[in-house]
């Protein structure tokens, strides 16, 4: 395939393997749980809204009462299995996820303006700084997007919708020199 | 002269001399320039004639330069790249351009519809809704004959080989129109700091700058327009679209902006895009969209030949060409004088500003610049005349002046007839206040610039420039100024201050005096044609016959006459319709009531807002971990919700038929294996989980024990059944919950909503792991088997794991749940296991069971394997209005409890008895496989009363019969009888009800 | 496309949300003691207001909270979103938690 | 009435139009009414006409607070057809379908009925178990429909989108050819034109404000052109019908939605059908001026404000798409929105009320303007014999709390 003709937006797209997920919930205000969380984390949590703490992990919070944290593969299981012990006494749940979500790295100049294309979040570099995170929509998708430098995104989606997501991600980045104005 | 453009002036102009660009148009080959229009091209080529209109098919030419051109409605491009109804003022030129008109047969210049013209007077407002009646079966044959000349252009005739796509986008303020007005408000508010889109139609800046004689600052104002563009260009997070209109002003500040990318249709070849939806959320609007010009109403006005006066100075000035040579000019006001004066100083000769002012005081035009810059270029000035009518067919031959005396209504003589081939006429400016409307705002009618002017606005915007009245350069750079400022003021922002630049532009200033309509020589219904919509035909005639039928009111009127409803939207048309029915009706124009205008500002593609969601994007695909192993096996997919899953697994050459009953007699006979994946599962855990659960299932949750599963089903407050699926307890306080593929998001909204709305004091978590768990399904005699042969850590007797029980276990050296359930009545086994693992243990699965002849079988299997037990499909058994006990569930509804829904089931209604209940059905002649979907009828005869319908139907292989399930009313008390299946084209076949449960009733099977 | 403040997550485009009806609907404490028609007029009445509007959303695509908000129904203005157990809920929440606990005992 | 004719056409041409009377009178309202018709949209318009024509009841008024034919019954997208699902709603969908086979010469106006034939699409086996379903039970009451089959479809329709790797491939439709369009606003018109020629009057300009009830009795109505008292009072306004029920202290099981369509420019033919699609969201026609006219989806939320979100309009030109490929590059022109009452069950009441002498027809969801002279007819049976005809009786308010829905959300995904 001939590779000349305009530029294509600057943006590569990859998927993160060997990642390990924790769907946790707990009440927040509720006696010590948060801490006991931290504890076994080994990092704060979230206590903001859309922010993401990084740490030995990654954990976002999803809600008031819910985070996802981001692991190793292989340390999933093990973290889980103490989450779980530590928040025993606790209204909480502790759900090894890792199954069911894909995480995408989205880098590069354009990846913003490309990601705007699906998402009405305002994903300015100002408006979307390192640390926070948002669950929005992503074409047709749910996604859950985290800033990280100005020129990179993770994207974590639900595994059956991750074709779908690629395929769109491909298509959005795809169009040789489109007007681009930096958002 | 450039050669075979006969009007193209020497100099001047935007336009590139040295780029020439051949196209054609009507099948004739000429030439223009880059920078043309294809209507400024046209008319250099001295094509007039460049449309027919749409009833009388009348010759019509170009009558304005922008988005409001009502006449040259073009066919570009053909095949799938075709693009159907553009005006040829809004194509940009490019070499090898095919452009047609659309109106007309066998041709624009001769078409044999013309004949309507003679027919007009039959053809009058309202016609079609009085005749073609007779007789009453002809409708049909008069209709093909009036859709044969309906519509502009064609549509394409294949899928649009170009791209689309949407940008969402966030500004503080975003700048609707990048004239003078526009230009000022980006600078103002960027220059504070504001976050700015600046949109305009044009592929330049600048709007009327671009064709203006004035100078700005000391410099001609196009030259001031583009260092204003270079200066937004440098500042921060100021985006800059042109070739953008912004065509939508929607709820919330939300506007929508589409952007022409790909000037060439069809150039983009999937690579490029052609256009891009701007879907933008605003804080604030400065809405610059300018004017448009009127025409004035006299007889014969749509003649080729009489254009806008401001559309005269625009070929002039901006694209060297002169669209006549001998004019005259018609105007109500000071605007039109600068045409004249450009049309002297292009050449061409004025024949004289006929002026409907000043008819009394005697004076002889009009003070102040312009009338002294007119005077000096010896134009005379006919004041206090109109034009009456004009001669020429296609194309304006002459005009008819008559003294006017200030009654629209009277009769007039015309004492005066100039040769001419150009009549500019300019019966002053509307306002494009369509986005201030579409935004909710209110418009009011100014009496002294009679015009509508927008009123205070009902969300964050601003209008500002000729948009918002302001006529003068001066004024427009001044307003807009004003504008941003004020915008960036209501966004908390500090205004940074910015000079309002200086112009020498001549501000006009005698006022306008309002000419609606010209009287003629007879009266309004007998004069020749004095036309309002040019498009659609609509004339003063028209109007007065709408409103003498009893159509007063403006909605009636428009919609009788068609005013307003062409492809231009009545941007010319609109104002003097109202003030045309106004004066018919006696009324003021504010009487009449305003237009509420919607989107589209001007016409959009379906592609772009369409956007990349078409094709394979149109929906997601959703697909289980083990996809890739179906697709490899060349099983056909059926659609479920968003799903794709396998339907069945053909061996060579087989079709669905036989694959299926092979499918079916290896699990009842071996061994079958399934992805259920799709299923919706739910972790629900917390000290209220079994209150909780109580109140959203029918049956006794609390009595179930850890580690039992449970068949549960899940009705809505009304009673009727939602979903349903098994459930297992999985911990004192915790429980996985599956639901059907379809209701799986359903369901767990269902339950949010009550536990964070109704009962927020219950402590439960929900979690779904519908993605994280893909669930094989392992059913079959030797599907214990399989899982010992695979290597399994529990014992997997029926004794240490019964039948509706579950277990965690290790199989084949990965982490399970194992479910002891079964949906086709055999011994069976769910294994949940972590989808990243789901593939591998799939291989396992099938290769451990090649020994057992293991069969993978697809979602058509599943459907007679349950059926034969009896079992029912949410959403194909059911649909909304069956209850459990209409399904013969009422052992599952507790008694003890109160549940969602029960309460309706108390209901009058649903205590009949013969409500529709669900039933097995026999064929009678024990070989017909009913259709899905046959109603039932009572007996033979007819006309037979419905008494239900089959709601599944299969032929059953292992049974060696076909077997049915159907909704028939009082149907669980007709065990036994005999019925009739009514079947398209064949007799009613006899059916008798049975039980739903066709194998196994006792159910030892899936209990071994 | 209407801009709604979810309580949490702040101001999203309307297709992050699905909505869920008119608020504060209660379900009856006794269904049993209801005719038919009081039952029906829980079940299907509403109130379909021209103009203000307490109304349930949820963010469905964000943080999966249903919350209440105020919205006119003709100018489709929002007023307020609210959470539910929080204050102007238009419903005593805590209150009401208090008397369903108080209920189960 | 002077009736239309192909003579009386010319006539009046060669004298320059001058002479054709108002089609209806705008007379000043009278102090009391045999019957009160609220509401001068098609329904309305239809049941004072049916009053007059077949109850003798010519003392009648139609009060509009804007202008007749102003509300939804111009802003559809002027679909007619029979095939629902139920036996009670079809049945009288089909009254009303053989009312517009006849309603051009019946009331001397032409309404532009054309029997062009309604595909319904399928794009899954559930689809086609439904389709098959609704077309045997349409067939045993007598209503034309049959089952197509992909190939059929693609026949009928040459522009239509048949490939089987489509997103959602078309397995098949239904088809009802004695379905089509007609010309929404020329049925206002014309059943103005033609109740007003039997004696009613049409008073535009006269906003109910409130329902004057007297023990248990309504008796007349205040209006902005003063109180008008009447015998009976039939409440016919989509998207106001709560307003107006409130005034008589009643309630309804309604909510108002938004509902928006749009149509392209005119182009020259190309579908001569209409086409539906459930799973796909989306309907479509083309009109004799060459307009494709395009039903898009309901908006989620409630609402009064003849405007829906954007989002609809873009996903509805996604289905159009989607099935017709070739579509992409045509524009639209305009937009607009509509408020559809949805009744729980997605069907109409056409109901006597708790309130004697006051009777409502609301509810009709996205189904109205199909309904519009049946619903006219039965609901002028019910104002005139203070009950039911048995086409409607099916569709009274009691049938909430009884129970007795006739749920045509269920199978009927596409229940415009």
């Amino acid at each position: 395939m001939s590779e000349a003709g305009p530029p294509r937006p600057r943006i590569a797209i990859s998927v993160r393997s060997g990642r390990g997920f924790l769907n946790l919930r707990l009440n927040p205000r509720r006696g010590q749980a948060l801490e006991a969380a931290e504890r076994i984390l080994g990092q704060p949590m979230p206590r903001a809204a859309n922010t993401f703490t990084a740490g030995e992990n990654e954990v976002y919070w999803l809600g008031p009462d819910e985070w996802l944290v981001a692991t190793g593969a292989k340390r999933v299981s093990a973290l889980g299995s103490e989450l779980a012990e530590a928040l025993g006494g606790f209204h909480a749940a502790v759900n090894d996820v890792s199954g069911g979500h894909v995480e995408l790295l989205v880098r590069g100049a354009d990846a913003r303006t490309v990601l705007a294309k699906g998402c009405t979040l305002d994903l300015h570099p100002r408006e979307f700084v390192p640390g926070q995170c948002a669950q929005t929509g992503l074409g047709r998708a749910a996604v859950l997007l985290a800033a990280g430098d100005p020129s990179t995104c993770t994207i974590v989606v639900r595994r059956s919708f991750s074709g779908y997501l690629r395929r769109w991600l491909a298509y959005a980045a795809r169009p040789r020199g489109a007007r681009l104005p930096a958002l | 002269m450039a050669a075979g453009q006969p009007n193209r002036l020497p100099h001047g102009g935007r336009i590139d001399r040295s780029q020439p660009l051949a196209f054609s148009f009507d099948g004739r080959a000429f030439e223009g320039f880059a920078g043309d229009t294809l209507a400024s091209a046209l008319m250099a080529a001295g094509v007039s004639l460049v449309g027919r209109s749409f009833k009388l098919r009348r010759p019509r030419g170009i009558v304005g330069s922008g988005a409001e051109e009502p006449n040259a409605i073009m066919q570009i491009g053909e095949g799938a790249a075709a693009q159907p109804n553009l005006p040829a003022t809004r194509v940009e030129l490019r070499g090898g351009l095919n452009a047609r008109p659309t109106r007309g047969w066998p041709g624009v210049r001769f078409d044999i519809g013309a004949v309507n013209d003679f027919f007009g007077r039959v053809l009058g407002a309202g016609f079609y809704y009085k005749t073609f009646m007779w007789p009453r079966s002809w409708w049909k044959h008069y209709e093909h004959a009036i859709r044969k000349s309906a519509g502009f252009g064609q549509a394409p005739d294949g899928p649009d080989p170009d791209r689309y796509e949407h940008m969402n986008a966030h500004c503080d303020v975003l700048v609707a129109g990048g004239g003078p007005a526009g230009l000022m408000a980006a600078l103002a508010a960027a220059k504070s700091g504001a976050r700015v889109i600046l949109a305009d139609e044009q592929n330049e800046f600048g709007g009327s700058l671009l064709a203006s004689a004035a100078s700005i600052d000391g410099v001609p104002a196009a030259e001031w327009a583009a260092s204003a563009v270079a200066e937004l260009q440098g500042l921060d997070d100021c985006v800059l679209l042109p070739s953008s209109t912004v065509f939508g002003y929607h709820d919330h500040n939300f506007l929508t902006i589409a952007e022409r990318c790909a000037v060439h249709p069809g150039s983009s070849n999937g690579e490029g895009v052609r256009e891009r939806l701007w879907r933008v959320r605003a804080g604030q609007v400065v809405l610059a969209q300018g004017s448009f010009e009127r025409p004035l109403v006299f007889c014969n006005n749509d003649r080729p030949g009489v254009m806008l006066a401001s559309a005269v100075s625009t070929y002039i000035d901006r694209y060297a060409v002169l669209p006549g040579r001998r004019a005259v000019v018609f105007t109500n006001n000071d605007s039109a004088y600068r045409a004249a004066i450009s049309l002297a100083g292009a050449g061409a000769e004025v024949a004289a500003i006929v002026d409907s002012r000043f008819g009394g005081d005697g004076r002889t035009g009009p003070a102040g610049e312009l009338g002294a810059r007119v005077q000096a270029l010896g134009i005379p000035v006919l004041a206090g005349h109109v034009v009456s009518d004009v001669a020429g067919r296609r194309r304006v031959t002459g005009a008819s002046i008559a003294r006017w005396n200030g009654d629209s209504w009277g009769n007039v003589r015309s004492t005066i007839r100039m040769d001419c081939d150009l009549v500019a006429v300019s019966g002053g400016w509307s306002p494009a206040v369509h986005l201030h409307s579409q935004a909710g705002g209110r418009l009011d009618w100014d009496e002294s610039r009679h015009c509508f002017l927008p009123a205070e606005a009902r969300q964050a915007h601003f209008s500002a420039g000729a948009g918002n009245g302001k006529w003068s350069l001066r004024e427009c750079l001044a307003d807009g100024l004003r504008a941003g400022a004020d915008a960036v003021s209501k966004l908390g922002l500090k205004p940074v201050a910015v000079r309002a630049p200086d112009t020498d532009a001549d501000a006009g200033e005698n006022p306008i005096e309002p000419l609606w309509r010209v009287p003629a020589a007879r009266d309004a219904d007998r004069c020749p044609r004095q036309f309002i919509d040019f498009q659609n035909d609509t004339t003063v005639a028209d109007i007065r016959l709408a409103v003498r039928e009893g159509y007063r009111n403006v909605e009636h009127v428009k919609r009788y006459t068609a005013l307003g409803f062409g492809t231009d939207q009545g941007k010319l048309g609109n104002i003097n319709g109202m003030a045309v029915l106004a004066n018919v009706l006696g009324k003021a124009i504010p009487e009449v009531g305003t237009t509420t205008f919607r989107p589209a500002y001007t016409p959009v593609s379906f592609g772009v807002c369409a956007g990349e969601s078409v094709g394979e994007l149109y929906d997601p695909v959703r697909t289980t971990a083990i996809h890739e192993w179906h697709e490899a096996a060349g099983a056909p997919m059926e659609t479920v919700g968003q799903w794709h899953r396998p339907w069945y697994f053909p061996r060579d050459g087989e079709d669905l038929h036989a694959a299926v009953a092979r499918e079916c007699l290896a699990v009842r006979k071996s061994l079958g294996v399934m992805d259920a994946s799709t299923l919706g599962k739910i972790d629900a855990c917390g000290p209220d989980v079994v209150e909780f659960l109580e109140r959203i299932y029918t049956h006794n949750v609390g009595r179930m024990k850890v580690g039992r599963c449970a068949y549960g089903v899940i009705p809505g407050e009304d009673g009727m059944l939602m979903d349903d699926g098994v459930m297992a307890r999985t911990g004192e306080h915790r429980f996985y919950l599956t639901t059907t593929t379809g209701g799986a998001a359903a369901v767990l909204d269902w339950m949010e909503k009550w536990l964070q709305t109704e009962w927020p004091e219950l402590e439960v978590y929900l979690t779904s792991l519908t993605d994280h768990y893909s669930t094989i399904a392992a059913a079959g005699p030797n599907s214990r088997s399989l899982l010992e042969k695979l290597g399994c850590d529990i014992p997997l007797d029926k004794e240490s794991f019964p039948f509706m029980t579950t277990r965690p276990a290790v199989l084949a050296g990965m982490r399970v749940t194992l479910f002891r359930v079964s949906f086709s009545g055999e011994l069976a086994f769910e294994i949940n296991i972590d989808s990243n693992d789901a593939l591998a243990m799939w291989r396992k699965i099938m290769e451990a069971g090649a020994e057992f002849d293991i069969t993978p079988y697809g979602t058509e299997t599943m459907h007679v394997l349950r059926a034969e037990k009896g079992f029912i499909i949410a959403g194909q058994d059911t649909d909304g209005s069956v209850t459990p006990v209409d399904l013969g569930m009422n052992w599952l509804l507790s008694k003890d409890k109160d549940f969602l829904g029960k309460r309706s089931l108390e209901r009058p209604d649903c205590l009949r008895e013969d409500r529709k209940q669900w039933v097995g059905l026999l064929s009678q002649d024990g070989r017909t496989v009913l259709p899905e979907g046959t109603q039932l009828i009572g007996d033979a005869g007819k006309p037979a009363a419905m008494c239900g319908h089959v709601t599944s139907s299969y032929f059953s292989a292992c049974l060696g019969h076909p077997i049915a399930l159907a909704l028939v009313a009082g149907g669980q008390q007709r065990k036994g009888e005999t019925i009739h299946a009514a079947l398209s084209g064949r007799d009613p076949l006899p059916v008798r009800i049975v039980s739903p449960v066709f194998y196994d009733p006792k159910g030892q099977r899936q209990h071994v | 496309m209407l801009l709604i403040e979810c309580p949490w997550c702040g101001p999203r485009a309307e297709t992050e949300f699905s909505y869920g009806g008119e608020a504060g609907i209660e379900r009856p404490a006794d269904p049993y003691a209801l005719s038919d028609a009081e039952w029906a007029d829980y079940l299907f009445f509403r109130r379909n207001p021209r103009g203000a509007h307490r109304e349930l959303w949820h963010h469905a695509q964000g943080c999966r909270r249903w919350f209440g908000v105020e919205r006119d129904t003709v100018s489709y203005r929002i007023e307020k979103s609210y959470r539910l157990s929080g204050a102007g809920s238009g419903r005593p929440a805590a209150a009401h938690i208090e008397a369903s606990k108080e209920k189960r005992r | 009435m002077k009736r239309y004719s192909a003579l009386g056409l010319l006539r009046n041409a060669l004298d320059y139009n001058r002479n054709w009377p108002a089609a209806w009178r705008s007379p000043e309202p009278k102090k009391s009414y045999d019957a009160i018709i609220v509401g001068g949209g098609g329904h309305g318009l239809a049941t004072a006409y049916y009053l007059a024509r077949d109850h003798g009841l010519r003392n009648v008024a139609v009060l509009e607070k804007g202008w007749i034919g102003g509300g939804n019954t111009g802003r559809n997208t002027s679909i007619v057809r029979s095939n629902y699902l139920w036996t009670e709603a079809s049945l009288l969908y089909e009254k009303s379908l053989q009312l517009w086979e006849g309603l051009s010469r019946d009331l001397n106006y032409n309404v532009m009925f054309s029997q062009r034939g309604v595909y319904n699409l399928g794009h899954s086996l559930q689809d086609m178990r439904d389709i098959e379903r609704r077309v045997n039970a349409n067939r045993l009451n007598g209503i034309d429909a049959e089952v197509l089959g992909p190939a059929e479809v693609k026949r009928a329709i040459p522009c239509i989108n048949t490939s089987p790797g489509a997103r959602y491939p078309i397995l098949g439709a239904s088809l009802q050819r004695r379905g089509g369009v007609a010309r929404h606003d020329a049925v206002a018109w014309g059943f103005a034109r033609a109740a007003d020629a039997l004696g009613v009057d049409i008073i535009e300009q006269c906003e109910v404000t409130g329902i004057e009830v007297r023990a248990g009795r309504a008796v007349g109505v205040a209006t902005t052109r003063g109180a008008i008292a009447a015998d009976r009072i039939g409440v016919v306004v989509a998207g106001n019908a709560g307003v107006l029920a409130g005034m008589a202290g009643l309630r309804l099981p309604i909510e108002s939605h938004p509902l928006q369509a749009f149509v392209s420019e005119p182009i020259r033919p190309v579908l001569d059908t209409v086409v539906m699609s459930g799973a796909v969201h989306g309907y479509i026609s083309q009109s004799d001026k060459g307009e494709l006219v395009i039903g898009a989806g309901i908006d989620a939320y409630n609402g009064y404000g003849q405007r829906g979100s954007f989002p609809v309009i873009e996903h509805a030109m996604q289905a159009i798409i989607e099935l017709f490929p070739a579509f992409s590059r045509v524009r639209m022109l305009r937009l607009w929105g509509g408020i559809v009452d949805i009744c729980p069950d997605a069907c109409p009441i056409v109901s006597k009320t708790p309130v004697q002498g006051l009777y409502f027809n609301c509810g009709w969801g996205t189904g109205g303007f199909k309904a519009t002279p049946g619903s006219g007819w039965v609901f002028a049976h019910t104002l005139a014999h203070d009950r039911p005809h048995d086409l409607n009786a099916p569709f009274s308010l009691d049938r909430f709390a009884s129970g007795a829905l006739i749920d045509e959300h269920g199978a009927a995904a596409v229940a415009h």
